[in-house]
């Protein structure tokens, strides 16, 4: 039967650039899942995230993850998370193996194609963000694990500290092209 | 403009789309023997207040949430936000 | 007094000593037969075409500032009648006609100067619906014409046509359209009025109704009760909180539009454009800014300044049809209030209460509407019976569900 | 040397000269030079002309404030309107020429208006070129016009770029001249981040262009040890090049930092940069700006600002004139008549109009106590002035005074008003300030360094307190206080000619007076009537002599008489760096679809769809042209199958306990029963009773349901069911998160939909009929294991499916359905396509979804169930929402069929006139149907339904075309829709 088989195509190729004092590189194996909080039962589906992922609720607008660094959990919302699986190739997959654990405790929703996602890194990150990003990224005020959800050039976007000078930022999948345009803009401009 | 998010802490009002006055939350119950009338008050008729208003903000480009803002229209000072589903909740929405 | 070129000549070899004043500045006496609250635009023309057209000449326009202090000083000074809906398009043009004999019928140069109007088209869609509105306008007796890409290019090569965003396709111009000076608008309706006998009271503000028995009998104002048989109400900017005193709630929220000129250029535009794919609309005054503006704010609004976001907008639109006027420095930027009605179409009616009329809700079309807006009311208030081209622009449209929505936004007024 | 007014000393750098031109001449300057002290430095006075007389204009002041040297700045596609020299910071090759004359700038033919002044006083224009009324647009206007504007655009696209950023700061200190410095160094101290921002090139302020000694220092050296020390502090950014233009709402405000305009390429980096600043706590320290006396012919080049004369010899080593005269009321006046003495410079004559006064020992100097001036003289320069004793003295500059107003503007760009404070005779800040703002320094009316210093050092502290920082009051630098006794006077009464408020706009003092003679009596009336303070200058120097000459004809007092206030921005903003990046391309991002480079590939043409980029058509090499493409697909999946790209739908993933209740009162229709694994069509309303959207809903769980949403709804129709979710039933236990990015969704349309889509879908999935019927859905998984979603629903009425997969694999998808389906000529369509045949289906688009019409208007009335409640219902039962005669959408056919329809076109019964009031409707779409052979319509029509086999006038006046048309049903193809259901 299956004569035929589908090959993923990243969404920006797999880019990456090294600019010396900036680095951005596409991450193209991380499934992300959506976690909705059922009306009423947050309790429960706060245990479930706990026996499920061995990880607290964290604040909105926080992140935690596992010490393997392999699980992260994004609170978007009172009643929204991000779950990130790093290593992930097949993100529909990687969401339905969490759904089956979490069975009614908590609404799952595969978000890994609505994403693209980059890392930026190196000490002129911030400077190159300070031109597209309306966020207060001063580390007192938006520390290591802070996210943010934001708009960047037009582009409504995930920004999360993953390190003092490295951030992962995420828009969606289908402007991704433009979101690049936007980003690499601002490193040109400021190096 | 500025709106202090209640869980997020200060955004640009520009992440925000506004609605209107907070008294969209207050839809008429459709089995009313005024219904008719009450849903025209609802839709059509406003206070617009020079001063303290109550009003809607969805905050579309962060958390997704719906925002009651209280703020002066002459002076655009916000003085509280909440989550308006807290807000609706209040009122008691039965559904 | 009466304006010419001969008298200007006359004056200024006389040291332009014999120069009388526009209008008197006399005291709110403390009976009319009919007052018009708002020495705005459409408070002035009310005044004017009462006291001209219908005799009606015992009146006194009550302003709570200096005249033409509203929306008519602070407007980008576009007249057209390029609407679409039979409850528009007719009373649009019958303005448009009356602005073209205005300047001869009032003895004041408001430069009125028919420059065209231009609607970029950038879709199929969006070329239906302003083929459809061009037959619209058509049909109402307007003018219309539709323009394709080809003729734009040679009519308009400075607009970006090979390297937009959104591909410039076509345009509906309306040649008659065009631009006014619109502090002269005021004035000149002023110096009219006043000379037909009619009360101009500046810096007088209505604090109240008086109402009996549900008729309203006179206002009571910081200078004094002025009792009148017809109250007019007629204050853009103002409406929701000028009829809470007698005690009416509007299908209005008031918004802030704000609007910018540049620094003086030599001529660069021919006429008014706007762009279909943002929100951007400019033309340039006979001193050589660019007057642009673009969408309202957005937020419920009596503070006439906005917002960074809204000036970012407009210039990025500005520049995503015409990369030429980078270079051109903005030069000032105000704020004016709108009062959006719920359809984004205006009000000309009677209240519920006696002898209380009201004018409002023009959103931000009310100076094109100025000339047809005072005609229609004035003829509403002689004649207690709506003006033809006016008889769609009733306050209870809402209730019978007759809705006079051009854009099609329903009742969100900061979608229209 | 050719620099004939350069001196020694200053603060430009002689090791570093820059050749430039003016007008064609070549001059030459010198690093931290301006065009306006480089010009002075050759001598050249003469520098441009005024707005309406076209007057010889020369330079004024020092600073942003300046009303006459306006030039041209660059060429080509760079050139720069309008460019006050004042501010233009000089640079090796800079090219500069003057505007607003016709002929030379020595000979303007346009300054004849010059000899017609009587006839053109304020507001001439408003009383006659009435008649003939044809003139005023054929004549008149054009000539004004051409005489009027200042600089010109280029007319090509701006070469440069611009950027935008955002920063945030605890403080933000706005000017950098004494109490700005004075606020950075108390602030950096205690760990606050600050920001100070100023708009020269240097900070300093006035403290690079005065003779003061602090800490027995120059304040220029203090003012450059403080800079540097302030380097050092990483809790400090420092800003120079950088305009605060405006105030906005809870302490945002806009900035404007010049990054390559001292340069002479931008070498591909921004030129400028607009800055959001967020700041928590402002100061505005921008210091004060000289104002003018106006006496007759007090326009002449070499008639300048006395502080602006102070900052070119001091800062910039230039002369402004080789025999200077002082003209002041104040005491500021004699400092500059001292400084020019200290540089060596001939001073003819201070003339102070005061009586009393006794000016410090001016060596050398005649001091005229209570002396006015009454006239000049010099055609292109000032040459001499002639006081009221009929004395003529000869200068060639004149340094003029009459006080200084604080620079309030940032303070009323939102509620304040400023207050006249008379022991100052000047404005200063009243009113609601913007909010966190402070005002410091000279832009609070406190005038003299040590008093500045003082308190703006005890402002700083208690703003840092305020935001809960320590710091430690900071040990201030010595230094005193100059003299700064001032005298209101504005004019010179006795002056018998014209003498300038307005030297840009040619608004004389007679002019003020007029415009009071004729009523305009109003601050606001005299402006505009005037034309007062509306140069680019917007009145800097000019505005408050208006007001003072104003309340003099109403013998009222200044504050009587009103303020002025200002508004953004503070100085003119490029519209480029407005914009940004925003522009061309990049105006708004652009979304594409899934299989975009296969599209590419396979000779898709793209149309924008919102911010979409869609396949359109796929033209095949033989075709001549769109038509014969899109007649084919159409064609040839009607006959076998196509393949359409359709992931721009909006798709909401919808889960929840009561997600079927919530849907239910979303859509117009019944959604509780629907099963699992099946898809139902939706309509929504407006709450107003207008129909808003449509789409198919599957259920894919007992709690799981998929919404599609029209293309451009998708953001619309989110924040609406968000709006319900949360405000209207705020109980329900519903999730939603959108999915449109995330699934690559293809129709597959066309009797071979199921042979071709067998060949993908994997076991068990069984797509007989009878298992998978017409609206069904199911997960699955395609080509050997990739997760995916199959709907049966059908936009094209043929059998039909969509089939969705994770979007990475969506171009992959494209290939292999277009591979699987090789064997039935499969054929990809566009979005044309796609549309010729809902046209056919007589399925409602975006152009009958309009927001103007009904459901009843629609012919959807069948979907509005009766029995429950759902968003618009009850204001849709309106009465003249449902008036026996609303429109109804029926189709349309020629009754000839060569005829082509017309989209847009009116519909007029037959026979009648064809008017607005004999208007029955209007054609909303149209397609060439390849599948019928002629051309068909949809369309809204009065009683639509009840007119089937009607023939009417299809009116389209704008193009000139009639044509008759029969109303028929809106379904053309498969009425009954056996085909999809096959």
């Amino acid at each position: 039967m299956a004569k035929f088989s589908l090959q993923p195509t990243p969404f920006l190729g797999g880019f990456q650039k090294d600019y010396g004092t900036v680095i951005i590189k596409e991450i193209t194996d991380r499934a992300i899942t959506s976690l909705a909080l059922p009306l009423g039962f947050e309790a429960k589906a706060e245990k479930a995230i706990k026996t499920v992922l061995k990880l607290n609720l964290p604040e909105v607008g926080m992140s935690t993850q596992s010490k393997d660094g392999t699980t992260a959990l994004l609170r978007l919302g009172k009643d929204q998370l991000f779950c990130l699986k790093n290593g992930e190739n097949d993100g529909y997959t990687a969401h339905k193996a969490l759904a089956d654990k979490f069975g009614d405790n908590i609404y799952t929703t595969d978000q890994s194609d609505v994403w693209v996602s980059l890392t930026l890194s190196g000490p002129d990150s911030l400077r190159a963000l300070e031109r597209v990003c309306p966020i207060d990224l001063h580390p007192d005020r938006f520390g290591v694990g802070a996210l943010a959800r934001t708009a960047m050039e037009h582009l409504g976007t995930i920004i999360h500290r993953n390190s003092v000078a490295e951030y992962t930022l995420m828009s969606a999948s289908s402007s991704a092209g433009s979101f690049l345009h936007a980003i690499k803009t601002s490193i040109d401009n400021v190096l | 403009m500025i709106i202090k998010h209640p869980l997020l802490g200060p955004r640009d009002a520009a992440e925000f789309v506004y609605l209107g006055d907070a008294s969209m939350i207050d839809r008429p119950n459709p089995n009313a023997p005024d219904a008719k009338e009450q849903f025209y008050e609802y839709g059509y008729l406003r206070d617009n207040p020079a001063g303290e208003h109550k009003e809607l903000w969805y905050h579309e480009q962060g958390d997704r949430s719906w925002l009651v803002v209280t703020r002066n229209t002459i002076t655009h000072e916000v003085k509280y936000v909440q989550l308006a589903r807290d807000v609706a909740r209040a009122k008691g929405r039965d559904r | 007094m009466r304006y010419s070129g001969f008298k200007v000549f006359l004056e200024g070899l006389t040291g332009n000593r014999g120069w009388k004043t526009a209008w008197r500045d006399p005291k709110p006496r403390s009976d009319y037969d009919i007052i018009i609250i708002g020495g705005g635009g459409h408070g002035l023309s009310t005044a004017y075409y009462l006291s001209k057209v219908y005799g009606v000449r015992n009146v006194g326009v009550l302003e709570k500032a200096w005249l033409g202090s509203g929306n008519i000083g602070r407007n980008t000074t576009i007249i057209r009648s390029n609407y679409m809906l039979p409850g528009n398009e007719p009373f649009y043009e019958f303005s448009l006609k009356l602005w073209e004999g205005l300047e001869q019928d009032f003895n004041y140069n408001a430069m009125i100067s028919q420059r065209s109007i231009l609607n970029l088209f950038h879709s199929d869609q969006q070329r239906d619906a302003f083929v459809r509105r061009a037959n619209s306008m058509i049909l109402a007796g307007a003018d219309a014409e539709l323009a394709d890409e080809a003729q734009l290019r040679r009519e308009l090569p400075f607009l970006d046509f090979d390297n937009s965003r959104f591909p410039i396709k076509g345009g509906l111009y309306q040649r008659r359209g065009g631009t006014v000076r619109h502090d002269a608008v005021a004035w000149g309706y002023a110096r009219g009025a006043d000379s037909h006998g009619v009360d101009i009271i500046q810096n007088c503000e209505v604090t109240g109704f008086h109402i009996e028995n549900g008729a309203c009998k006179g206002v009571h104002t910081t200078r004094g009760d002025v009792n009148a048989k017809k109250i007019a109400v007629c204050v853009a900017g103002s409406s929701s909180r000028v009829m809470a005193m007698a005690g009416m709630r509007l299908p209005i929220e008031s918004h802030v539009l704000q609007a910018f000129v540049s620094e003086g250029l030599k001529p660069v535009l021919p006429g008014v454009i706007t762009f279909g794919a943002g929100h951007f609309y400019v033309s340039q005054s006979d001193k050589g800014g660019l007057v642009f503006g673009g969408d309202i704010d957005g937020y419920n609004s009596y503070a006439q300044r906005g917002n960074l976001p809204v000036v970012e907008d407009v210039a990025e639109s500005g520049m995503a049809i015409m990369p030429m006027i980078g270079r051109a420095r903005l030069l000032r930027s105000w704020g004016g209030i709108m009062d959006m009605s719920m359809d984004g179409s205006p009000f000309i009616d009677k209240t519920h209460i006696g002898g209380l009329y009201f004018n409002g809700g023009w959103c931000y079309g009310g100076f094109k509407a100025t000339p047809a807006s005072g005609y229609c009311y004035a003829h509403l208030l002689a004649t207690d019976e709506p003006h033809p081209v006016a008889k769609e622009m009733l306050l209870n449209r809402f209730e019978r569900g007759h809705l006079i929505d051009e854009k099609g936004q329903g009742n969100q007024p900061n979608l229209h | 040397m050719s620099q004939s007014h350069r001196i020694s000393g200053g603060l430009i750098d002689r090791t570093k000269p820059m050749h430039f031109s003016f007008n064609g001449k070549g001059m030459e300057g010198y690093a931290g030079d301006t065009l306006a002290s480089a010009l002075l430095a050759n001598g050249q006075k003469l520098v441009g002309r005024s707005f309406k007389y076209h007057r010889p204009r020369g330079i004024f002041s020092a600073g942003p404030e300046e009303p006459n040297a306006l030039v041209q700045l660059r060429t080509g596609a760079a050139q720069e309107p309008n460019t006050r020299a004042t501010v233009a910071e000089l640079f090796d090759g800079l090219i500069a020429t003057s505007q607003n004359h016709r002929g030379s700038l020595e000979f303007d033919l346009l300054s004849i208006a010059d000899l017609a002044a009587p006839f053109l006083g304020a507001g001439f224009y408003y009383k006659t070129f009435m008649w003939p009324k044809a003139f005023w647009e054929k004549l008149y206007e054009p000539m004004i016009r051409a005489a009027a504007g200042l600089g010109n655009l280029s007319m090509k696209e701006d070469p440069d770029t611009y950027d935008k950023g955002f920063l945030h700061c605890d403080f933000l200190i706005i000017g950098a001249g004494p109490s700005g410095l004075i606020a950075a160094l108390t602030s950096a101290r205690s760990g606050a981040q600050v920001i100070l921002a100023d708009e020269d090139f240097r900070f300093g302020g006035r403290l690079n262009s005065e003779s003061f000694v602090i800490d027995g220092s120059a304040s220029s050296d203090w003012a450059a040890q403080v800079v540097a020390e302030l380097t050092t502090l990483p809790n400090v950014r420092l800003m120079t090049r950088t305009t605060i233009y405006g105030a906005y709402d809870h302490g945002v405000f806009g900035a404007l930092e010049r990054m390559t305009d001292h340069l002479k390429s931008s070498a591909g980096k921004p030129r400028q940069i607009l800055w959001r600043i967020y700041s928590k706590r402002s100061l505005l320290c921008a210091g004060a700006t000289e104002r003018p006396i106006a006496f007759s012919n007090n326009d002449r080049p070499g008639i300048m600002l006395a502080g602006a004369v102070r900052s070119y010899v001091n800062r910039f080593s230039v002369v402004p004139g080789k025999n200077v005269t002082v003209f002041t009321n104040n005491d500021d006046g004699w400092r500059t008549a001292s400084d020019l003495i200290a540089q060596g410079v001939n001073v003819r004559a201070l003339i102070d109009v005061r009586e009393g006064v006794n000016p410090p020992d001016l060596t050398g100097v005649e001091v005229i106590i209570g002396g006015l001036i009454l006239d000049t003289a010099g055609r292109k320069a000032l040459s001499s002035i002639t006081l009221k004793n009929g004395r003529k003295i000869s200068t060639d500059c004149l340094a003029v005074t009459g006080g200084w107003n604080p620079t309030v503007h940032l303070t009323c760009h939102q509620r304040g008003k400023p207050v006249w404070n008379e022991d100052i005779l000047a404005f200063v800040p009243g009113g609601t300030l913007p909010a966190g703002m402070r005002v410091a320094g000279a832009a609070n009316g406190v005038l003299g360094l040590s008093s500045i210093i003082k308190s703006t050092a005890e402002t700083t502290i208690e703003i840092l307190q305020d935001l809960s920082f320590k710091s430690k009051a900071a040990v201030l630098p010595v230094t005193e206080d100059e003299a700064q006794s001032c005298t209101a006077f504005w004019h010179v009464k006795e002056s018998k000619k014209r003498a300038w408020v307005d030297l840009q706009n040619d608004v004389t003092v007679k002019d003020i007076k007029l415009s009071y003679q004729e009523g305009f009596r109003s601050v606001e009336h005299l402006k505009r009537y005037s034309t007062l303070g509306m140069a680019t200058d917007q009145g800097k120097t000019s505005n408050i002599a208006g007001l003072a000459i104003l309340a003099e004809c109403s013998a009222k007092t200044i504050p009587e008489t009103g303020t002025t206030i200002f508004r953004p921005p503070y100085t003119p903003v490029p519209i480029g760096a407005l914009a940004g990046r925003a522009r061309g391309k990049d105006f708004k991002p652009y979304r594409l679809t899934p299989s975009h480079l296969w599209a590419e590939a396979n000779g898709a043409t793209f149309v924008e769809t919102g911010n979409w980029m869609r396949a359109q058509w796929f033209a095949r090499a033989e075709e001549k042209g769109w038509r014969d493409s899109v007649d084919r697909e159409v064609t040839m999946t009607r006959a076998s199958v196509g393949i359409c790209d359709v992931t721009t739908l909006g798709k909401i993933d919808i889960q929840g306990k009561d997600a079927a209740e919530f849907l239910n009162y979303i859509y117009t229709n019944a959604f509780l029963k629907l099963s699992v694994g099946k898809v139902r069509y939706g309509l929504m309303l407006r709450e107003d009773g207008i129909a808003y959207d449509d789409g198919t809903t599957a259920r894919l769980g007992e709690n799981h349901f998929v919404m599609t949403t029209t293309t451009a709804n998708a953001v619309l129709v989110f924040r609406k069911l968000e709006f319900a979710r949360q405000c209207l039933w705020p109980n329900l236990d519903v999730h939603l998160i959108s999915t449109t990015d995330g699934w690559a969704q293809f129709a597959v349309a066309g009797p071979n939909a199921r042979n071709l889509l067998s060949k993908v879908v994997d076991a068990p999935l069984d797509l007989s009929n009878e298992s998978f019927p017409f609206m069904a859905c199911a997960e699955l998984s395609v080509c050997g294991g990739t997760p995916a979603r199959l709907f049966r629903i059908s936009f094209s009425g043929e059998l039909a499916y969509e089939i969705a997969v994770p979007a990475r694999y969506g171009n992959s998808m494209m290939d292999v359905l277009m591979k699987a389906g090789a064997e039935f000529d499969a054929v990809p369509y566009g979005t044309e396509a796609l549309g010729v045949m809902r046209i056919e289906k007589g399925h409602a688009a975006g152009n009958e979804l309009n927001g103007q019409t009904t459901a009843l208007n629609l012919g959807l009335g069948g979907f509005v169930s009766s029995k429950k409640d759902f968003i618009g219902k009850t204001l849709s039962q309106r009465a003249e929402l449902n008036l026996p005669d609303a429109i109804r959408l029926v189709g349309f056919k020629a009754v000839n069929p060569s005829d082509a329809l017309l989209a847009g076109s009116h519909f007029i019964t037959k026979g009648e006139q064809t008017t607005m009031e004999n208007d029955q409707g209007w054609m909303s779409s149209v397609a060439y149907s390849p599948t019928l052979g002629h051309s068909i319509g949809l369309g809204f029509i009065k009683r639509g339904h009840e007119r089937l086999g009607e023939m009417v006038q299809m009116v389209n006046p704008a193009y000139g075309i009639e044509v008759e048309v029969e109303i028929v049903s809106p379904h053309f193809y498969d009425p009954d829709g056996v085909l999809q259901r096959g």
